[in-house]
């Protein structure tokens, strides 16, 4: 076949094209065909599982594994609304501090305004979803590029979170429930939490919305030929502005999981979150280039990391250590889905 | 010197002092921030208090004080990330006749004239003492730190196994970690560590972020506090929540307000000639269910 | 007949290549001589593989079997680079072009000239692509950015970098597929003058009318297979279309002069834009056909993108069904009836990485959705199935990659995304672009059904043969300006070029 | 009509391609060209100039400009070798941790083995280009995507600062002088730091490498269509390495620099400065989608950011909005960019 050099990385690699081929067929295969591409990246998540449950007795037990899902729900929860953004060839910056922002008007409306539970969740939900709203305006109508118009969202919302909180932590106390959102245990006999839970439910949400909905398909349409998708009588703008809406309602979501998971709104952090989940995005197979991608694989991708971080804390990898092993493995991950990809 | 600088205050011509601290956002910081402002108050002395963004931010720490040198401050206060990154501009400061107070770290440096801090060697070793009692002087024990790099996060660590090694020969330290001071990343691995050591004893965090993902940590395993004993470090709320309700056996406090408020003091006191003592120990108390509320140590807390 | 019976050795000699892809057989056991000093036309439909056979002439795919020689010699063609130190030049269907880069930069991509072995000397560049241009009769700019060029032009910077190799064999795949009569005229005198005892031309084009013209052989392939070769002058466009299509074609007349007074679905009254368009003003009725002409540049682009939104407009006005409408965006346009199918499949008109039925359905994809916003994966597959068996596209499912097709399916493709959608207005921007002469026919037949159905469609062509075949009506312009509206009855091939070059001094390619 | 919403982002907008036009000319225009486009993103800066000359008489100071320049100075110089990344259609997030690492490795040059100043600080800028060149290797033989190949990069040089260095910072005590890179005073009377020349010097020679040499040329073309340069038979894998081992001697040297300026290899930070980096490199006016930029917009963009840091602080606004005045200043500043652009 023909060399790399020959095709651009964004453009048609021999072996995706192959593969899209041998996969191509009814509708049917076609929700197969996502998952599949996954698999690869699936077979590399289950080498990492069975290598550190293979190197101590304390990795592959219940209690670790949900710690693992624990671990993932956050930052998996942001990656699932990075997925659709970074599908249409969009990036978002914001997320990170943008759900330190919402953790804290959780605070707000629960603590401060007193409001009741599902109106103070509610409300920041869909300040999340405001939030990305802003973006999507100042990248659709504005023209303000993606990366630019975010990382203005990032600066502005780590500060809004200072000011607003009065760079304190907020905390729950008129509403003691707030935190079983995160933490309530749903299985009897097992600390199952209830946020893991919500969690699997907004994969399978995001899951249908990318593959089954008109949300989903102009998503790829867009990251796939903007200007064609516009010439075809979509109206790309508020396509956009609705998608980086929708990754608001997420950064919402995961803004009051992890307020609730620590009892109270910190106002600080969040800084570098958005390249964790970007980086479960990208190892999942979406292309930044927008136009590719699949739910299946940023779950993937987030479990990747976060099983990745988990066992070399359990088998004790020195810390300093830690970052390096994390880097090499997600090279080599990468790196051999690329090359099986090829091959196929 | 000259106070004249303190034309973006509003405060026409109170002396102006530039604090330059390690960090911004945190309670600590915050409390060390409220203690400045009281004594600025007190005094009628203008002030301005930031800090980077992370501790790992030396690079930003060292532009903010050239920043504060840059609007000619009557006096300066520093925390520093790291003392001989700090050495020109030190230098600068005090050929310009501008005095230097060192808070929080000290700086190794003639230059301050004098250094309000915590002993944390010293209070960390206090937090080890609890611990070993707590735990029944055997057993496995672990370490989140905030942060591997800086003094702070060094001495912490290093006064609580140094004590450990020289009085506790029964105590096996099993793991030392650190999360940032980020609660969730310190509860994510704390968990880590508890389920890699099934029969471990006790877990130490060596501040406030540290201390709250522990006992997050805990509460998340559903583990029976009387098995694990939690040591915390620094308050706020939920530190001080977590021992009221037998989470976390008891914690270390520094006077944080206190290192705010004497390092104002030392500046006033050096504009007006005073002489200063070398350092100034703001001390330090070790806090549980039983003392919590004496007026002594509220008076140390922050929320 | 064929090549191997004629005792000189080849220029260029292939045989018993094949190359399959997943669910594809491109090529089949297909041969092909290229004698000294002929222009070798390889003609077949969409999708029988020219393209393909091409590119593994060009080092781009490896063939899966067979053997290429070069005056005798026989070659493994390991990449791009080394099929130009073999001497093999190649002009491809789809631009490669890098639209940042000047047209000289471009033409000399990786021959750069230096000065003081170090720094780039663009003048000397620029000189150097001037010189060439001039050999070539060419006027482009060589310091333009090939960005702001039309396709036409990009076509020409395609060409001139081709020519600008020391090739022996010249490899043209649909070299005039965006050009017009003059630029045709153009090409073809710059490949007689390339053509020398030493050199060879392979020439792949759909138009008939160009093969008798500047061919002197014509190879034949049929669904990957080599079908024949016959000498140009001993054949006629009958023969070679049955060689390729395995049947007669009949092409209809030019449509009967049916005045059609119906209501004007669409006018457009002193369109002007800040470039180009200068009080441009007709209409459109529902039921006929209007075909635009005109030359490079015209404006004819120009006009439809400003109707449907794409392009800002300074002043004008556009009427539907006798209201005045503002269409700020293509989206606006298409609520209110208008589609525009655009001549730049591969930036504006495809989704290259979506399947083919998503491609089809993206226009109307609204007509696809449940209330609650869920699509209706069966019915879009019914869609596209139709529309794969309407227009005859070649891919093995609905599901293959648009890029995965041959162009003139992937052109069919785009047509399909618009037959799909349920416009009162339809604008049509050289439709047939790289479509092969049977499927031409049926084209023009959904056009002119389109019509039937009391639709209005406006259809720019640079092919004037075309433009008179199906048009009822006929607007010519030239330099942004309307200069004529013809009925087909009173329009000629001679008119009409006159009507184009009122007012023009310039604006061909050809000096 | 919405230039926006109808052209890709990657193609010809209506509005470059009009301004284009007219600037487009003889190769002399050219040369211009980019630095006229630059002018606007100027016109920002000095807006912002003037706003902070009005609010403080301690901001248009002589020592406080060379303040600016010096806070400018590292970043500056990691965003003139991104830029080079970026025009490729590249991205590179290893920088800023990568330029830890070559502060550590000059205190272990330097300090741990004793190597005289002249040779440690040459190592230390060659170990740079060691790092970028595994970064283009990565990227152009392995195929792996630049995200992914620099974010493993980013944590594995986070990790082996700390692991080379013993988590500790490292002293210049062997090369006193070295402190002088950064620091020495060159004009006589004046605090004129070494560094800010040496920045100034090195935008000279990455503005002639981007516009006049071979580098450059195809940098512009891989980043404009990669396939058809690969085509064109431009051996493209030999030069994305090129390009990425040229960034990478620009991250050695600021290694150097940053070092030099805290007298101490500090083994921790730099996540975050490739953010900071890659938007002064955007908001330059440089394309994430590649193919065009230049170093005039990108030395403009990190004037921006360095210019709004300092003159927030002298100005002595609260550090809580610091952030978010930043984040409005840079979404204002690319919009009115934007603006004119589409009306020239
Ligand atoms: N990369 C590929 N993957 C899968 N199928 C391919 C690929 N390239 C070409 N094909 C298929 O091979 C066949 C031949 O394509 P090719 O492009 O050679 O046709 P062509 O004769 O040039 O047609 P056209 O006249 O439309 O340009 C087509 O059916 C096409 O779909
Ligand atoms: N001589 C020229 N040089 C460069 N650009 C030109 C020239 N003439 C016209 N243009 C540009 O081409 C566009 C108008 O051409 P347009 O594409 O509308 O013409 P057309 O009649 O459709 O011709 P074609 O599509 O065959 O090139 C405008 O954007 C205009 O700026
Ligand atoms: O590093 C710090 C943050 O937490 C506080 O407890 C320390 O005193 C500081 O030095
Ligand atoms: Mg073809
Ligand atoms: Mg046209």
């Amino acid at each position: 076949m023909s060399p790399t050099t020959t095709q651009p990385t964004s453009g048609p690699t021999p072996s995706t094209t192959a593969f899209a081929a041998v996969e191509a067929g009814t509708p049917r295969l076609a929700w197969l065909r996502g998952s599949v591409q996954q698999l690869l990246a699936f077979a590399s998540l289950i080498v990492i599982v069975a290598v550190f449950s293979f190197a101590s007795p304390h990795f592959f037990t219940t209690n670790n594994l949900v710690s693992i899902l624990t671990a993932a729900t956050v930052t998996g929860i942001l990656a699932l609304g990075t997925t659709f953004v970074i599908i249409t060839g969009g990036i978002d910056l914001s997320i990170g501090t943008a759900m330190v922002l919402c953790g804290v008007m959780a605070g707000v409306f629960l603590t401060y305004l007193g409001w009741p539970l599902w109106a103070g969740v509610g409300a920041t939900i869909l300040f999340g979803a405001l939030i990305g709203f802003i973006n999507g305006v100042n990248i659709s109508v504005f023209g303000i590029p993606p990366f630019i118009a975010t990382l203005g969202m990032m600066l502005i919302a780590a500060g809004l979170s200072l000011v607003i909180s009065g760079t304190k932590p907020i905390y729950f106390t008129e509403t003691p429930d707030f935190q079983s959102i995160m933490n309530l245990s749903i299985v009897p006999g097992m600390r199952f939490p209830l946020g893991v839970a919500i969690f699997i439910v907004m994969i399978v949400v995001a899951a249908v919305l990318l593959s089954k909905t008109i949300v989903g398909r102009y998503t790829f349409s867009i990251g796939s030929n903007e200007a064609a998708t516009a010439l075809s009588g979509v109206n790309v703008r508020r396509w956009k502005i609705i998608v980086y809406t929708l990754a608001g309602l997420f950064v919402g979501l995961a803004g009051v999981l992890s307020a609730s998971r620590l009892s109270s709104a910190q106002p600080t952090g969040g800084m570098g979150l958005e390249l964790e989940a970007i980086a479960a995005v990208v190892i999942g197979g979406t292309s930044l280039q927008g136009g590719k991608g699949s739910i299946v694989g940023t779950v993937i991708g987030a479990l990747i990391m976060a099983v990745l971080t988990n066992g070399l804390r359990i088998i004790s990898v020195p810390q300093e250590w830690q970052s390096v092993a994390v880097g090499i493995v997600i090279l080599v991950a990468v790196y051999l889905d690329m090359l099986r990809r090829r091959r196929t | 010197g000259g106070g004249s600088g303190s034309d973006e205050g509003g405060g026409g011509d109170k002396p102006y002092i530039a604090l330059v601290s390690k960090g911004f956002q945190h309670q600590f910081w915050q409390a060390v921030k409220t203690g400045a402002e009281q004594a600025a108050e007190e005094f009628d002395v203008e002030i301005t208090f930031e800090g980077p963004d992370t501790e790992a931010d030396v690079d930003q720490q060292i532009q903010m004080l050239q920043t504060a040198l840059d609007k000619n401050p009557a006096a300066i206060g520093f925390a520093a990330l790291d003392s001989q990154a700090a050495g020109p501009l030190l230098q600068q400061a005090k050929d310009a006749g501008i005095p230097v107070i060192a808070f929080d770290s000290g700086v190794e440096s003639d230059i301050p004239l004098t250094t309000a801090a915590t002993d944390n060697t010293a209070a960390a070793a206090e937090a080890a003492k609890q611990m070993a009692e707590a735990v029944g002087h055997e057993g496995k024990v672990a370490l989140v730190v905030h942060d591997q790099t800086s003094v702070t996060g060094q001495e912490r660590r290093d006064g609580f196994v140094d004590y450990m090694e020289e009085n506790e020969p029964n105590i096996e330290i099993v793991d030392v970690q650190y999360g940032g001071g980020d609660q969730a990343k310190s509860a994510d691995l704390a968990k880590a560590i508890i389920s890699a050591n099934p029969d471990l004893k006790g877990i130490y965090g060596s501040n406030e972020g540290s201390a709250i993902g522990v006992v997050q940590a805990v509460k998340e395993l559903g583990i029976d506090p009387t098995q694990l004993v939690v040591v915390g470090f620094d308050s706020g709320k939920a530190q001080m929540d977590a021992i009221r309700d037998g989470l976390m056996i008891g914690a270390i406090t520094q006077n944080p307000v206190g290192i705010g408020y004497e390092t104002v003091k030392a500046a006033v006191e050096a504009l007006d000639g005073k002489d200063l003592p070398k350092t100034i120990d703001t001390g330090y108390y070790w806090y549980d269910a039983s003392n919590i509320d004496d007026e002594e140590i509220q008076a140390v807390l922050y929320e | 007949m064929t090549a191997s019976t004629d005792s000189a050795t080849p220029l260029l000699h292939v045989e018993g290549v094949s190359k399959g892809f997943p669910g594809v057989q491109a090529l089949d056991d297909v041969r092909l001589d290229l004698r000294h000093g002929e222009v070798l036309a390889l003609v077949g439909e969409n999708g029988a593989g020219k393209s393909t056979l091409m590119k593994l002439l060009a080092g781009i795919y490896t063939p899966d079997t067979g053997t290429f020689r070069l005056n005798g010699e026989e070659l493994a063609i390991e990449g791009p680079r080394h099929a130009q130190e073999l001497g093999i030049s190649i002009i491809h269907q789809e631009f490669n072009l890098m639209p940042d880069l000047t047209v000289a930069q471009n033409i000399f991509i990786g021959r750069e000239q230096r000065s003081a072995g170090v720094f780039l000397d663009d003048r000397a560049l620029n000189r150097r692509a001037q010189e060439l241009f001039d050999r070539l009769g060419l006027a482009l700019d060589p310091s333009e950015r090939v960005e702001q060029l039309t396709v036409a032009r990009q076509q020409m910077v395609e060409i001139a970098k081709a020519l600008s190799f020391d090739a022996k064999v010249l490899i043209m795949d649909e070299p005039t597929a965006a050009l017009n009569d003059a630029e045709v005229d153009v090409l073809l005198d710059l490949i007689r003058r390339f053509r020398t005892p030493e050199t060879g031309v392979i020439y792949i084009s759909h138009r008939m009318e160009e093969l008798a013209r500047i061919s002197d052989r014509v190879t034949v392939l049929r669904d990957g297979r080599y079908v024949g070769t016959r000498v140009t002058a001993e054949t006629d466009p009958k023969e070679i279309i049955s060689l390729m299509v395995g049947r007669e074609i009949t092409g209809e007349q030019r449509p009967a002069s049916t005045p059609h007074e119906g209501e004007p679905m669409l006018s457009v009254r002193n369109l002007s834009t800040k470039n180009l368009l200068r009080g441009v003003s007709f209409e459109v009725h529902a039921g006929e056909i209007l075909g635009f002409a005109g030359l490079m540049g015209a404006g004819r682009t120009e006009v439809a993108r400003a109707i449907v939104g794409a392009d800002r407009l300074d002043a004008g006005e556009i009427l539907v069904r006798g209201r005045a409408v503002t269409i700020t965006n293509p989206a606006e346009a298409a609520k209110l009836g208008i589609g525009y199918l655009s001549e730049d499949r591969k930036q504006l008109g495809v989704l290259l990485e979506r399947s083919v039925r998503e491609n089809i359905v993206l226009a109307s994809l609204r007509d696809y959705v449940t209330r609650l916003g869920f699509v209706r994966d069966g019915r879009i597959e019914a869609t596209g199935r139709e529309y794969v068996e309407k227009l005859r596209i070649k891919t093995p499912s609905t599901a293959q990659l648009v890029r995965n097709l041959s162009g003139g399916n992937q052109q069919k493709v785009v047509i399909a995304k618009w037959l799909a959608k349920d416009c009162d207005v339809l604008i049509f921007d050289e439709p047939t672009r790289g479509i092969d002469v049977g499927a031409k026919e049926e084209i023009y037949t959904l056009l002119r059904q389109l019509a039937d159905q009391g639709k209005a469609v406006i259809m720019i062509s640079s092919e004037l043969p075309e433009v008179l075949r199906l048009s009822d009506r006929i607007a010519v312009m030239a330099e942004g300006r309307l200069t004529a509206v013809l009925d087909n009855a009173d329009a000629t091939q001679e008119n009409l070029m006159d009507y184009a070059t009122r007012f023009s001094s310039e604006g061909t390619i050809a000096q």
